[in-house]
């Protein structure tokens, strides 16, 4: 029984049906019982040029970070492929097509590019889905076929999953599709010999004992949505955010909900916001231009003090950027995007199952402190699949937080009065006595414009007030390793701090003395925990997908001290063998 | 075409583009005939211009019969070259090409419709009248056949001239029984002969009647005497017992004499002669048998069919040995000297000449040499009245016509020893020519017909299916008799998977530019790169067109054009172009008989 | 015997090449899906420009996002690629700047009818010389395949996967109570029709608007090609193009039509109103 | 002045990696390429015995590492078959649809097993053991296998058929004379091998052919042109090699039996040479053609394949005659085999 952990990639163009292939295979692996992570990239081009990559990590052990190095390659598109081959092992498999419709002229071909260790299988992808169903769409179906032959992965359990991905097709299409499989499977059984060494066949499975689950972060923020009683969900496509809306569009009408698709990011939020006023629990879910057009009115959500939960997953760069690469370099639009000091709740997962937990804490925050929470993923955590354990559901203090007037409060009811936690009754539409008007202006408890220094900054501190009361509700960042002397420490947020976590486990292992610190909520931050963290180590390191170190600018006012920064903007997740090796290069200096 | 206005029919609906149903066309364009030939490569190859793809569907659909008389209108001995066809088609089949596979099994199928073809089969001839005018034929071999037949049927009155007991040439006695059943050929000759041709078997024109006797009796002569006088290597020891001619040795042994060959055969040469001995030598009971050539097998001009069975019969090829003298004691041959040979360029730096290598002889011993180097023509029959093109009778550029006014020769004694299929077509086209004259204009020419065509039910997976093997008699029950024959000919249930492998090069797909939005929805299902956005095409010196630029800029890209000389006919672009402007056209270079 | 006339290739490129209309393409094959109706459109335009010996440099086509923004990057002219439903705007700002340039702005129903529908009444009542072209494929194409705001009622999409719950907006009904001065409708399949409203449209001074039918063939299975061309009708020759109550009975009639429904000739484009009331 | 000359070597045996490093060492600027249809990296071929005997492992195989075509710079394309030369436009076409260009060629495309045409109906019944794919297709089916016949015979087929017996398996060996390779068996060899074997309780027959071959399950029956009949689990067939020039003809590269040389190694068609055991020399000595037999053999026609490539006109000689050693018997053989 040996131990397996491996990074398979496909890659194509858009179109070739690459994303699904890689979809199929992660379903199939996990249902077996492997560990998955798997993520998508892929162009904004749904046709022509663009290039996809289905990268999936699979293993028997627990996965924190999507793995930098491929063991296997997956070649549906000569071109796009060459430039992934320089992150496959030494000895990694390149699966490739044998027998594409049209000579290659020289170097256009992935097969004169293999580095003289790698291994690879010439399958004639083109052909035989040719043969199997008449076209070559099925080559993605061919090229699992023959993954399954060549890598001991059970032929029928595989058809099954096919079918199952494919059953609300029709009948031609799941028979097409399973056809390609097989031509796939049948021709490397037969035609191919394996020089590798790689199988799933001999592999020892932990035992499952909970329910599984297959999902993304996109997956798992729709489900907390739904589960924490949303009644509207309103946005506009854009990506990486689109599937929720796909969700909420099939899910949210069979629980009574509303998906308004809305004709702008404007409109989504303005609908949010609506709702909220009403007192129904609202989400819209965009990605960084999305979000710019809405800080028109993230402001009006924290003045009007009206609950709204908005889910930013980021892609890269400024402006319409990188739409489908993953970056994190949002965060300072996230954390202080919109006109005034505008006092907002940021959560940001760092793992699919934490996308779960934070869209809970989301929507209970942003109804108890009547504020507007936004929930920070990225392009990677969207769509990257992990099989999690079924997440608890929230529970009832969480499902109805509102603070209500009481008969007393309603005697004379002032909306936004001053209080000691910040948070004011706040009475539902349909209350009687609990009339008010909200607005954007400044104004006074009443809800009254007012625009006199003493009520701005009255008003200001009350806001702001909000925060201490939040950072008690959420528990403390995680620490993981010695409280003291310690030689690294590595901070780090969102996706990457995933991958960061992983790196130090693994530099523990081989001898150095790393700890590891994390928070899910990044306003209010805990600042005394990362104080303490701080003057626990000897360096900090902070590793983040983005250019400028947001993360690292952003604790240094409070850190007070050099930081060292470890920055990506390739548009991938951030690989924890790079942190590793940052670690184990920190370390080389400090024995110097 | 011309632009069509968008016009509302009588249910209200828009016609995207004009449909052509049921027209044809006829064309002597240069590019229509450029086209066939580029486009249709095995009835460009075949030098009677078989309508290949056409009696292919045929057998397809099981009309076996039709099959049989699409080949027979330019070849009259469709079961005879079914079998031992030099199949010059199949090397230029596009399912041959390097990324296709192997080519179609064309002669096998040619075979097969002539098998197959039912009991009720009924051959309608359509005869002109009557012309009065009588031609007399020298040689009822392939090519005196084939013109008799024609002159037949053009109306004039034949005589065929035979030195021989039977008819039939080569055929008859240069063809072992083992590659050709005699029954076969007897059928396919009396089918000729029905039609009133006068046979006079067992008349040696040169003995027992004069050329010019027979000029003076027949408005017209026709030479068809063939290739029948061997070469000469002119070696030491030829007139050695145990030294055979190869023509001679296959004729004596095909009128039934058992020569002795002893254990070991060396033969010299390397045509379809030299491995019809080779193979009639082992079943002679030889032990070892050997074909020696002066170059390579690459050079030998038989098919790979041919080469296997004869490998298969344990007969080897030597390559690199130029027979040098022939050894013997007692007048009886012993052995064999040879120089090893090496290959040099020719001038022209195609071909290849075999130069001896100095100092390499060496000796072989054998019991028998048979010299089967090729064949010239036997003129002797015209008394030296003739001028000649070495030993081959010269006719007058372009022409049949020998410098004898009224005496037309053709076929092998024009040309020089071909093969059956060459020598039927000439025998045609003489007897056109020799028509033509008679009547004072061309009533047969070539036309390229075109026609509107419907969309086929060939399928992709059609492609895949493996060239179907000739089902041939076991080595060890051939090896014993002389006439057992070796090639056991396909059922009907394989002609028909056969048959299905055709890719139907005679239909054209055409997409109409007028209406083309350039989407590239026919490109995207398109199997290999037969669809490209062109930016020019090359027109070649005969008027034909060459290939297909591509446009990589869109600015050039004057217009998505398949490219029929890839094109597979999987007809997927004819069912994704949302405009429904691609057509289909049959294509076929067709005869055309004139009439008043 | 009716003798069928040959088509020659080599005469049909000869024929292509004198023609012209490809001195309207840049030299970047287009990216959509192969098959798609946003080529006849290109093709259209093309020949219309070349028709109207259009030179290129006083051509600027303005897009926003979608399938159709990247219109510009295929034609050989100014372009301008801006952002998500403000191509209206921007392209206005051209117009407004050099009149003497022909100004296109280019957007799918997403960018024209959704994100920036409220930008078409404005520059329809200003009659703005520039001409719409609405690439209309009845859903969103590059965010894959949800509703967009012509998608018709009930279709099943990405986004309501039981049925679009919404009305879909009829482009050339509410171009026509925008009061826009030019107004048709042309069918990607349909290349001889789309060209002749294309030059009308082109000539046309003031704002015109051209809806364009096409199919997506890509996220669209219902709104086909064949479905599209039995379903569209040319408007009759009788049809007169100055009654715009003709134009409504049309535009809101149970058939299709294809056609210019609407030219108010006589209305004076912003800029030329502008002159008028400052010159008296 | 920058060079853009690219050598291709097709083959990754002997003669192909010597050609390489000569190629490598002597030019530093040309990009030089493998080509080769096998997917595994140079490997000992004699060592395929015991590697399915299982005593030695599959890198002990290998003759040098990755890592050493990296750093000599060599691009290495392995499980990639060559099917067309185009001398014309010096052009190669690859079956996986990719055409490569080459300014001067190597053809060193080895040499396959040989079924003589008689046998060769039956060729689907027999295992092979001349290339590494033959190996692992082999050794399952190996283990599970009581009996084993082998047909033909050379040298690595007699120390086969010993350490099959030694693995306790039965073994019956068709001792063809004809086929015998590299050379002619003489009729005293071919008893003194009978003896040999005879005490090691291998059945042999001299001469005498299967004259039927069917599979029965996953067993096969012979049944001898003498009438025996006999069941076994597994066939080999060791009937000589035959040169890869299959792909070659038609090219306009002149073959016969190999790819046809002068004695620089060079073709009839300018800047494309051939070495190894794909290649026919024409030796005065012999009075014949020859096509070399072995490993060190092909190393230095490779080498001197190379050299010409480079500029060089080195001539390659048949070495001397040399003595091998057949079960002990001591045999004069040349490194040659005559056609």
């Amino acid at each position: 029984m040996a131990d397996i952990d491996i990074v398979i990639e496909i890659c194509g163009s858009a179109g070739e049906g690459t994303i699904s292939a890689g979809e199929i295979l992660s379903r199939h692996m996990s249902s077996l019982g492997f560990e998955i992570m798997s993520f998508d990239s892929y162009p904004s081009e749904i046709r022509g040029f663009g290039k996809c990559v289905a990268h999936s990590r699979i293993s028997n052990q627990q996965i924190l970070s999507p793995g930098k190095y491929t063991d296997i390659l997956v070649v549906l598109n000569d071109s796009h492929s060459i430039p992934q081959l320089h992150a496959v092992r030494e000895n990694g498999v390149v699966i490739y097509d044998s027998q594409p419709p049209a000579y290659h002229e020289e170097d256009k071909s992935i097969a004169g590019w293999m580095a003289p260790g790698m291994i690879a299988y010439g399958i004639p992808l083109h052909s035989l889905a040719n043969k199997a169903a008449g076209s070559a769409r099925g080559r993605n179906m061919v090229a699992l076929g023959a993954m399954a032959a060549l890598f001991g992965i059970d032929e029928e359990g595989f058809k099954t999953s096919i079918m199952k991905r494919y059953a609300t097709k029709k009948q031609v299409v799941i028979d097409s599709n399973v056809n390609s499989f097989e031509e796939g499977y049948v021709w490397a059984k037969k035609n191919v010999q394996k020089l590798d060494h790689l199988t799933f066949s001999k592999v020892k499975l932990r035992k499952v004992t909970q329910n599984r689950i297959i999902i993304n972060g996109n997956q798992a923020v729709a489900q907390a949505a739904l589960d924490s009683g949303i009644k509207l969900f309103a946005g506009y496509p854009i990506t990486p955010a689109t599937k929720i809306m796909e969700i909420m569009g099939k899910e949210l009408p069979k629980r009574g909900g509303i998906m308004l698709q809305t004709e702008d990011e404007l409109s989504a939020i303005g609908n949010v916001i609506g709702a909220g006023f009403a007192g129904k629990r609202a989400m819209t879910a965009t990605s960084g231009p999305g979000f710019t057009l809405m800080t028109e009115m993230t402001g009006l959500a924290v003045m009007a003090e009206v609950p709204a939960v908005v889910v930013n997953s980021q892609r890269g760069g400024p402006s319409t950027g990188l739409p489908t690469k993953t970056e994190q370099s949002d965060l300072s639009l996230v954390l202080a995007g919109g006109s005034g000091d505008s006092p907002r709740i940021v959560l940001a997962p760092s793992t699919v199952e934490e996308c779960y937990e934070s869209t809970c804490l989301a929507f209970y925050l942003a109804e108890k402190y009547q504020t507007l929470a936004v929930l920070l993923l990225d392009f990677f955590l969207s769509n990257s699949i992990r099989n999690i354990d079924e997440p608890s559901l929230p529970d009832k203090k969480m499902l109805s937080a509102n603070i209500s007037p009481s008969k007393t409060d309603l005697k004379d009811y002032r909306r936004f009065q001053l209080t000691e936690s910040g948070i004011s009754p706040r009475a539902l539409p349909g209350t009687p006595l609990g009339m008010f008007v909200a607005t954007g202006l400044e104004h006074n408890e009443r809800g009254k414009p007012a625009y006199d220094s003493k009520t701005h900054l009255e008003m200001t501190e009350k806001r702001y007030r909000k925060l201490d009361g939040i950072l008690k509700e959420v528990s403390p960042p995680t620490w993981d390793g010695p409280k003291a002397n310690v030689d690294i420490g590595v901070i780090s947020w969102g996706s990457t701090a995933a991958s960061a976590h992983e790196a130090v486990l693994k530099a523990r292992k081989v001898g150095v003395n790393a700890a590891f610190m994390s928070s899910m909520l990044l306003v209010p931050l805990n600042v005394d925990h990362f104080v303490k963290f701080s003057a626990a180590c000897k360096t900090i390191l902070v590793p983040e997908l983005n250019y400028s170190g947001q993360f690292a600018a952003h604790l240094a006012q409070y850190l007070n001290r050099p930081i060292e920064k470890l920055n990506r903007i390739t548009g991938l997740p951030m690989p924890s063998e790079d942190i590793f090796e940052k670690i184990m290069e920190i370390a080389d200096t400090q024995k110097r | 075409m011309k632009e069509k206005k968008m016009t509302v029919s009588k249910g209200g609906k828009l016609s995207a583009g004009k449909k052509r149903e049921g027209n044809v066309f006829f064309s002597e364009d240069p590019r229509d005939f450029g086209y066939a030939k580029e486009n249709i490569p095995c009835q460009d190859a075949c030098p009677a211009h078989t309508n290949i793809p056409g009696y292919i569907r045929s057998i397809y659909e099981k009309h076996y019969g039709r099959a049989y008389e699409m080949n027979r209108m330019v070849n009259i001995l469709p079961g005879v070259l079914g079998r031992i066809c030099s199949r010059p088609c199949e090397l230029s089949c596009r399912h041959g090409e390097s990324d296709l596979g192997t080519s179609v099994n064309i002669c096998h199928l040619k075979r097969s419709c002539a098998d197959l073809k039912p009991s009720w089969h009924m051959i309608k001839e359509e005869f002109y009248a009557p012309s009065g005018k009588t031609v007399g034929i020298i040689g009822a071999g392939p090519a005196g056949l084939a013109a008799a037949h024609e002159l037949a049927i053009l109306g004039h009155n034949v005589t065929l001239y035979e030195a021989m007991d039977k008819p039939g040439g080569m055929l008859m006695y240069g063809i072992p029984a083992f590659r050709l059943p005699r029954d076969i050929l007897n059928l396919e000759i009396n089918n000729i002969l029905r039609m009133g041709i006068d046979l006079k078997t067992g008349v040696n024109v040169g003995r027992d009647i004069t050329l010019t006797e027979l000029i003076d009796v027949h408005d017209a002569v026709l030479s068809t005497v063939g290739c029948q006088e061997p070469f000469n290597l002119d070696l030491p020891g030829e007139d050695l017992d145990g030294v055979y001619s190869g023509l001679d040795f296959v004729i004596r042994v095909n009128q039934g004499e058992r020569i002795p060959v002893g254990k070991k055969v060396a033969v010299i040469g390397g045509g379809y002669t030299a491995i019809d001995c080779a193979r009639l030598a082992i079943r002679l009971g030889a032990e070892e048998v050997s074909v020696n050539l002066r170059k390579t097998e690459t050079f030998m001009r038989i098919d790979e069919h041919e080469k296997h069975e004869a490998k298969t019969e344990k007969i080897k090829i030597n390559g690199l040995v130029a027979p040098f003298q022939i050894n013997g004691t007692d007048g009886k041959v012993t052995s064999i000297t040879f120089e090893r040979t090496r290959l040099e360029f020719t001038k022209d730096g195609k071909g290849r000449n075999a130069v001896s290598i100095p100092d390499s002889a060496f000796a072989a011993p054998v019991d028998t040499v048979i010299l089967a180097v090729g064949q010239t023509p036997d003129t002797g029959f015209t008394g030296g009245k003739i001028e000649l093109n070495g030993k081959r009778i010269k006719t007058k550029a372009g022409s049949y016509e020998t410098g004898i006014k009224r005496f037309y020769a053709a076929g092998d004694c024009v040309t020089g020893a071909t093969n059956v299929i060459t020598a039927i077509a000439e025998g045609r086209h003489a007897a056109h020519e020799i028509d033509a004259v008679f009547v004072g204009k061309k009533r047969i020419t070539e036309t390229i017909r075109t026609e509107t065509a419907s969309q086929t039910d060939r399928s992709r997976n059609d492609d895949f299916i493996k060239a179907s093997v000739m089902p041939t008699l076991e080595v060890t029950k051939r090896l014993y008799a002389l006439t057992g024959e070796v090639e056991q000919g396909y059922d009907d249930k394989i002609a028909g998977e056969e048959s299905k492998r055709c890719y139907l090069c005679n239909l054209r797909y055409f997409i109409d530019t007028s209406q083309c939005i350039y989407c590239s929805a026919c490109i995207d299902v398109a199997p290999r790169d037969c669809i490209k956005i062109t930016r020019a095409v090359e027109i070649k010196k005969d008027g034909a067109y060459g290939e297909l630029l591509s446009a990589t800029d869109w600015s050039e890209g004057l217009a998505i054009v398949i490219d029929n000389k890839r094109c597979i006919r999987c007809g997927k672009c004819y069912e994704v172009c949302p405009m429904h402007c691609i057509h289909i056209e049959k294509v076929e270079l067709i005869e055309q008989k004139l009439e008043a | 015997m009716d003798h069928i006339e040959r088509f020659y290739i080599d005469e049909k490129l000869a024929d292509i090449k004198k023609d012209g209309f490809l001195n309207y393409r840049s030299k970047e094959l287009p990216t959509w899906c192969p098959g798609c109706g946003y080529f006849g459109i290109t093709q259209a335009i093309a020949k219309a420009c070349n028709a109207l010996s259009l030179p290129n440099e006083n051509i600027c086509v303005v897009s926003g996002i979608g399938c159709a923004g990247r219109y510009p990057i295929f034609m050989k002219a100014y372009g301008f690629h801006t952002l998500h439903g403000r191509s209206v705007p921007i392209a206005s700002g051209i117009k407004l700047a050099n009149e003497d340039l022909t100004v296109f702005a280019v957007g799918g129903d997403g960018d024209m009818l959704g994100i920036g529908g409220g930008h078409l009444p404005h520059i329809a009542r200003k009659n703005i010389d520039i001409t719409l072209f609405l690439f209309d494929n009845m859903i969103y194409g590059l965010t894959k395949g949800q509703s967009s705001a012509t998608t018709p009622l009930g279709q099943k999409t990405n986004s309501h996967t039981k049925g679009n719950p919404d009305s879909p907006l009829k482009p050339i009904s509410l171009a026509l109570a925008y009061d826009a001065s030019f107004v048709a409708r042309g069918f990607a399949g349909d290349l001889d029709g789309m060209q002749d409203i294309f030059m009308k449209a082109i000539r046309h001074k003031g704002f015109s608007f051209v809806h364009l039918i096409t199919p997506c063939v890509t996220f669209d299975k219902v709104n086909t090609w064949d479905v599209m061309r039995n379903g569209y009708h040319p408007i009759h020759e009788s049809h007169d193009v100055t009654d715009r109550i003709a134009a409504m009975r049309l535009a809101e009639d149970q058939r299709f039509f294809l056609g210019v429904f609407y030219q108010d000739e006589k209305r004076p484009s912003y800029q030329e109103y502008l002159r008028q009331i400052h010159s008296a | 002045m920058p060079k853009f000359d690219h050598y291709i070597i097709i083959g990754n045996g002997p003669a192909g990696n010597s050609a390489a490093e000569v190629l490598r060492m002597h030019d530093d600027q040309a990009r030089v390429s493998i080509i080769s249809d096998e997917g595994f990296p140079y490997y000992y071929r004699h060592m395929l015995c015991e590697f399915i005997s299982g005593k030695k492992k599959e890198d002990a195989l290998k003759v040098k590492p990755a890592s050493d075509y990296k750093e000599k710079n060599i691009r290495m394309r392995l499980g990639q078959r060559v099917e067309r030369i185009e001398p014309e436009t010096k052009t190669l076409y690859l079956k996986h649809m990719e055409k490569v260009k080459f300014t001067r060629l190597i053809l060193a495309t080895g040499a396959s097993p040989h079924v003589v045409p008689s046998l060769s109906r039956f060729e689907k019944h027999f295992s092979f053991m001349s290339k590494y794919s033959d190996a692992l297709k082999v050794k399952p089916l190996l283990s599970p296998a009581r009996k084993v016949a082998i047909l033909g015979g050379d040298l690595v087929s007699l120390k086969f058929a010993k350490m099959l017996s030694a693995m306790k398996k039965e073994v019956t060996f068709f001792l063809y004379k004809d086929c015998f390779y590299p050379f002619e068996l003489t009729a005293d060899m071919a008893s003194a091998i009978e003896k040999h074997f005879s005490g090691k309780k291998i059945k042999t027959f001299a001469d005498i052919f299967p004259s039927r071959i069917e599979s029965k399950g996953k067993a096969f029956e012979i049944e001898t042109e003498n009438g025996e009949n006999l069941t076994v689990d597994i066939i080999f067939c060791f009937m000589g090699m035959r040169p890869n020039i299959n792909f070659i003809q038609g090219s306009g590269i002149d073959t016969e039996r190999g790819v046809l040389v002068d004695e620089h190694l060079k073709t009839n068609v300018s800047d494309i040479y051939a070495c190894g055991d794909c290649a026919q020399i024409y030796n005065p000595e012999l009075k014949n053609y020859w096509i070399s037999v072995g490993w060190e053999n092909a190393g230095i026609q490779g080498e001197t394949a190379a050299l010409n490539l480079l500029g060089e006109s080195k001539v390659i000689k048949p070495s001397q005659k040399k003595i091998l050693d057949v079960e002990g018997l001591k045999v004069n053989t040349s490194w040659w085999k005559e056609l």
